[in-house]
């Protein structure tokens, strides 16, 4: 039995006895490699459920959509580790209470799809741990090197390129679930701090904030990067802050629930090589 | 000889410590540059990152972001945040390609006017030796400029 | 007998036009960084591109393989930001200045038939009363050269919009690719195409070669049933919508990359004493767009936001202006990031009973 | 014919030649043309109802009704709550200061068909002035006029607009003023009634027959009122109100003010409360 039967099987047990009151899982898409969110709340509708390698979209995202968990009670939802991280932090930053996710976590290797055991989000934490001793080895995008091989003023001029042609539809901030600000500070007119018109510095400054606002936070999952129109390698900043805030705070975003937010909290020995 | 370029610098300051060395300075009759607008805050914790990209998009050619000596602080910990912040926020401009000789950070205690008076001078300095700023002006100059296509 | 362009001619006549005082834009994709997954080897990553209508020197720039760029026509004539007036402010006077749009005539060489019609759809509401010349000035200064469609792919619905992958609408010059694949047969529309093919007559032959059948694009929803079951007031309110948009985002990438959206705001960049007005693409599906100033908005939900923009492009808008707005390039779907669109939404409501 | 390159979205410059205090956040510009062409045609379009886009350059833009009447077209009234970047930079404008405006935009009361009949205009809080516009249009010329009633109600005593114009129309005999606040709200010295507007509407009970009804208001005190005036027997063709919307453009290109298939910004923003009704009420 494929571990998407399964957990299509498990779905349908966790529906009919009532323990969850809807699952967040994949179903097909207009094309062969395309997956979309599917919100399950009968058995009946469990068997459009689909699960491989194609299913990579982080779903968290959907667990801060307004009032979904208000009524106290358990929603399940398909999660990869990434996923599983998001949550961590979302509970973290007391956006929702982890008691009531059911994870049914998943992992993608190569064209394989492996089960993840556990059902809440502490069961995962020495898989979590794992991953961030292998972070620093993992594989980085070829590209991170290059770019930072480049001198400052190149590294501006490619940005400038690449930012050029962002239309500021916020898909990248949509699509994202460490994104859940009710009025987000490029929508707060009163300062207006950064420009909102689409032109190259509105682009600049907002990709900044962005990144910025998510340093510590992101955990890789790509969904900016592919909800991107117009191509933007969205998720090289983040790759790279993330790099950043693992080697000055050894901080790993989405550890455990109880994990202190990276710009909420401080160390009194935190480094300090460039302040003057 | 066209006459020196005169670079505009924005310096954040913390009421306690900076600002107060900065009064001390002058009390003190030091001369330094006055290429340095200083813009005053309550504390280090209060200096968010878009106040530096505010700057950078009037056209700042240089920011000084300065407060209190970690434990210092008047409100116990707002620079041990702050510094933080810094760490992230500079590791971000680096990575866009923002010059990080025009972003400085520094520690100077209300004792410490002429190390206020030097640092003043000392930035003016770099910063000239840099130049304007001119890739952020370019993208200054297309929002002024009409549509193009 | 039909006139015949040949693709090594194109040269000549883009250097022709450009002599001649006009820029030439085309379909253009170029490659960036992908920064996909993370991944052994620099070999294997996998080159992100990025398509859309740009200005282009020569034939060589040119890329006529993809079925549409991934960015629309709409963008040439209403930007995604354009300054309108600037304003400088001295004792209790103030001095403003116009930015008009670029006077320079041009010649979009490529067009597809969709991109086209969507202009043509939209000409009536900038003009509906008040002339928006932003639109206008470049709209009367643009030849529009589109080329038949022989690929499609599993998003265009051009067919189901009653519109073909070789429509005429909105388009001056209708090129047919030929079988062979060397040209195009030259189909001139109106005086405007006349006159810029005049500029390049020399260029063009006499011929008899076939041109290559049109693309087959599959009918994917009656369009009818659907407009008749969004006219009946009684589905306005129907759980229909909630179901549809459950996964929607509220990111405005449908909206940008459509090319009949003509939504916008005006933002004020500057300070007290000189800035500029500038006019802002701005999408429905954003919650700030009907927010009042009290807190009240009208459209509160996703599903409502989602529901206005179907009701608006095929009930609101062809009951003022009888077109759809829509042409059926399939972007929205296309480009979704949770794969929804028209297509889907369409599909699903000519299965509902009116 | 427009000029080749005519910007339909370019505002006129205004000087505040007045400013007053109406309620607490609430105030009153007084604004007059700058450029006589600009006046010249505001004066062949303006007419009651019709609104404009006031804005201050490096805010914005934010769209309320004309407040003076069609019958005194040498200025512009406008009255507005400080709320937002805009009307933050409008509150904090001073006299002589300049500020721009785009308009009159949007349809407007037909008052000449209001001849010869009775009025009741009925508003609450803020959304006096679109109202006084047109009160004032037909004080202007009382004699075409009926029986004119006015029921107007806020919170509190000190949120009602445009005081000193009230004590005006009290002392009119040909007005017939119903002054009301929320229960709570009222003073100690407070003389008039207490209580929401439609139910001191339905107290003052005037006769549907002959008789326009005008009522503006938030859109919770509309509702109401519209359910009370069909009580008292009033057909919706003869009951107009004016919607408020976000509108940005004013000139039915933004997209913004739909409300189902009726752009608020060209069609509206006056309707009968028949053609409110037809609209689909989520969308108010």
């Amino acid at each position: 039995m494929t571990t998407q039967e399964q957990y299509k099987k498990r779905v349908k047990e966790l529906l009919s006895n009532g323990t969850v009151k809807m699952v967040i899982g994949y179903k097909a898409g207009t094309t062969a490699d395309r997956r979309r969110p599917l919100f399950v709340r009968t058995p009946e509708e469990a068997d459009k459920l689909v699960l491989d390698s194609a299913c990579i979209a982080n779903l968290s995202g959907y667990l801060v959509t307004e009032g979904l968990l208000s009524d106290e009670k358990r929603v399940g939802i398909f999660l990869r580790p990434d996923g599983i991280r998001s949550i961590n932090i979302l509970a973290a930053e007391a956006q929702l209470n982890a008691d009531q996710i059911v994870i049914l976590g998943f992992d993608i290797v190569g064209q394989e799809v492996t089960a993840l055991s556990g059902e809440k989000a502490t069961d995962f934490s020495e898989l979590i741990g794992s991953i961030k001793e292998k972070a620093p080895e993992a594989p980085q995008n070829p590209q991170l090197e290059q770019l930072e091989k480049m001198t400052p003023k190149e590294r501006f001029a490619f940005w400038q390129a690449e930012f050029s042609r962002c239309i500021k539809c916020y898909a990248c901030r949509q699509a994202c679930p460490m994104c859940y600000c009710r009025r987000c500070i490029v929508d707060s007119n009163q300062p207006q701090w950064v420009n909102t018109s689409s032109h190259t510095l509105g682009n600049f400054e907002w990709n900044i904030v962005r990144a910025f606002h998510l340093s510590g936070r992101c955990v890789g999952c790509g969904n900016c990067d592919r909800a991107c129109p117009v191509n933007i390698p969205l998720r090289l900043i983040n790759a790279k802050m993330a790099q950043e805030v693992l080697g000055a705070f050894d901080h790993f975003s989405g550890m455990s629930e109880t994990q202190e937010p990276v710009l909420a909290s401080f160390k009194k020995d935190d480094s300090e090589t460039f302040i003057l | 000889m066209s006459e020196p370029f005169e670079p505009n610098i924005v310096a954040f300051v913390c009421t306690y410590c900076t600002y107060a060395g900065a009064d001390l300075a002058g009390t003190s009759r030091l001369k330094y540059a006055p290429n340095v607008r200083i813009v005053r805050l309550p504390c280090t914790g209060r200096i968010s990152p878009m106040f530096i990209l505010k700057a950078l998009q009037k056209g700042a050619d240089g920011v000084l972001v300065s407060g209190c000596h970690p434990g210092d602080c008047h409100f116990t910990h707002g620079n041990y945040h702050a510094r933080r912040r810094w760490t992230v926020f500079r590791a971000l401009l680096e990575f866009t390609g923002i010059p990080l000789e025009r972003v400085k950070f520094s520690w100077i205690s209300a004792a410490e006017g002429a190390k206020f008076a030097d640092f003043m001078n000392s930035v003016t300095e770099d910063i000239r030796k840099l130049g304007p700023f001119d890739q952020y002006k370019e993208l200054i100059r297309e929002t002024e400029a009409p549509a193009t296509l | 007998m039909t006139r015949i362009l040949l693709s090594d001619k194109l040269d000549n006549c883009v250097a022709r036009w450009r002599k001649a005082g006009l820029t030439v834009i085309g379909p253009v994709k170029k490659e960036t960084f992908s920064s996909y997954a993370a991944v052994e080897k620099a070999a294997d990553v996998k080159k992100e591109t990025f398509s859309s209508y740009a200005a282009v020197e020569k034939a060589a720039d040119f890329n006529f393989e993809m079925v549409m760029p991934d960015r629309s026509i709409k963008e040439l004539f209403f930007p995604q930001t354009e300054p309108m007036m600037g304003y400088t402010i001295k004792k209790q006077d103030i001095a403003t200045e116009d930015f008009k749009p670029p006077a320079e005539k041009r010649v979009i060489f490529g067009a597809r038939p969709c991109d086209a019609s969507g202009l043509a759809i939209d000409d009536p509401l900038f003009g509906w009363d008040y002339k928006d010349n932003f639109w206008f000035q470049r709209r009367d200064e643009t030849v529009i050269v589109t080329i038949a469609c022989t690929k499609s792919d599993d998003f265009c619905m051009c067919t189901s919009l009653k519109l073909a992958p070789d429509s005429t609408k909105g388009s001056d010059v209708l090129l047919r690719p030929l079988q062979n694949g060397k040209g195009w047969q030259v189909e001139e529309l109106t005086d405007r195409g006349r006159e810029a093919f005049k500029e390049i007559a020399d260029q063009l032959q006499d011929g008899s070669e076939p041109a290559a059948p049109t693309a087959v694009v599959a009918e994917k929803f009656d369009l009818d049933a659907c407009i008749s079951w969004l006219k009946n007031p009684e589905n306005f309110d129907s759980t229909f919508w909630k179901e549809i948009s459950m996964r929607c985002i509220g990111c405005g990438s449908c909206t940008f990359l459509c090319p009949t959206c003509h939504c916008f705001d005006f933002q004020d960049e500057g300070d007290t004493y000189s800035g500029i007005r500038r006019k802002n693409w701005d999408s429905c599906s954003f919650s700030l767009f009907t927010m009042h100033t009290s807190g009240h908005n009208p459209r509160s939900t996703q599903s409502a936001r989602w529901r206005q923009r179907i009701m608006h492009k095929f009930n609101y808008f062809p009951g003022k202006f009888t077109a759809n707005s829509c042409s059926g390039c399939g972007r929205c779907s296309r480009q979704c990031p949770v794969d929804m669109g028209i297509t889907e939404t369409l599909q699903e409501i000519s299965t509902l009973k009116p | 014919m427009q000029g080749a390159h005519n910007n339909i979205y370019k505002p006129a410059i205004m000087k505040i030649v007045d400013r007053h205090d109406e309620a607490p956040g609430v105030r009153t510009l007084k604004l007059e043309f700058q450029n006589p062409a600009d006046h010249e045609l505001f004066k062949q379009n303006y007419r009651t109802g019709m609104f404009g886009l006031y804005g201050v350059y490096g805010e914005g833009e934010s769209t309320f009704c004309v407040a003076s009447p069609e019958t005194r077209k040498d200025y512009i009234e406008c009255t507005f709550r400080q709320s937002g970047r805009v009307t933050s930079a409008l509150a904090s404008a001073d006299i002589g200061d300049l500020i721009t405006y785009r308009g009159p935009y949007g349809n407007r009361f037909p008052i000449e068909n209001f001849y010869g009949k009775n009025l009741i205009f009925v508003s609450g809080g803020i959304a006096l002035p679109p109202t006084r516009s047109v009160i004032w249009s037909c004080l202007d010329q009382r004699e075409k006029f009926g029986k004119i009633t006015i029921v107007y109600g806020a919170r509190t005593v000190a949120d009602l607009v445009y005081k000193h114009e009230l004590e005006e129309w009290e002392k009119r005999d040909d007005v017939d003023l119903v002054l009301t606040v929320d229960p709570g709200g009222e003073s100690p010295d407070w003389k008039h009634r207490v209580g929401f507007v439609p139910t001191v509407l339905e107290q003052a009970a005037p006769s549907p027959d002959n008789c326009i009804a005008v009522i503006c208001g938030p859109p919770i005190m509309i509702k109401f009122t519209l359910i009370s005036l069909k009580k008292l027997g009033f057909e919706e063709s003869n009951v107009y109100t004016t919607l408020e919307n976000r509108m940005k453009c004013g000139v039915g290109k933004c997209g913004r003010c739909n409300v189902g298939s009726v752009y608020v910004c060209k069609e509206g923003p006056v309707f009968t409360a028949a053609e409110v009704s037809k609209m689909p009420q989520a969308d108010l």
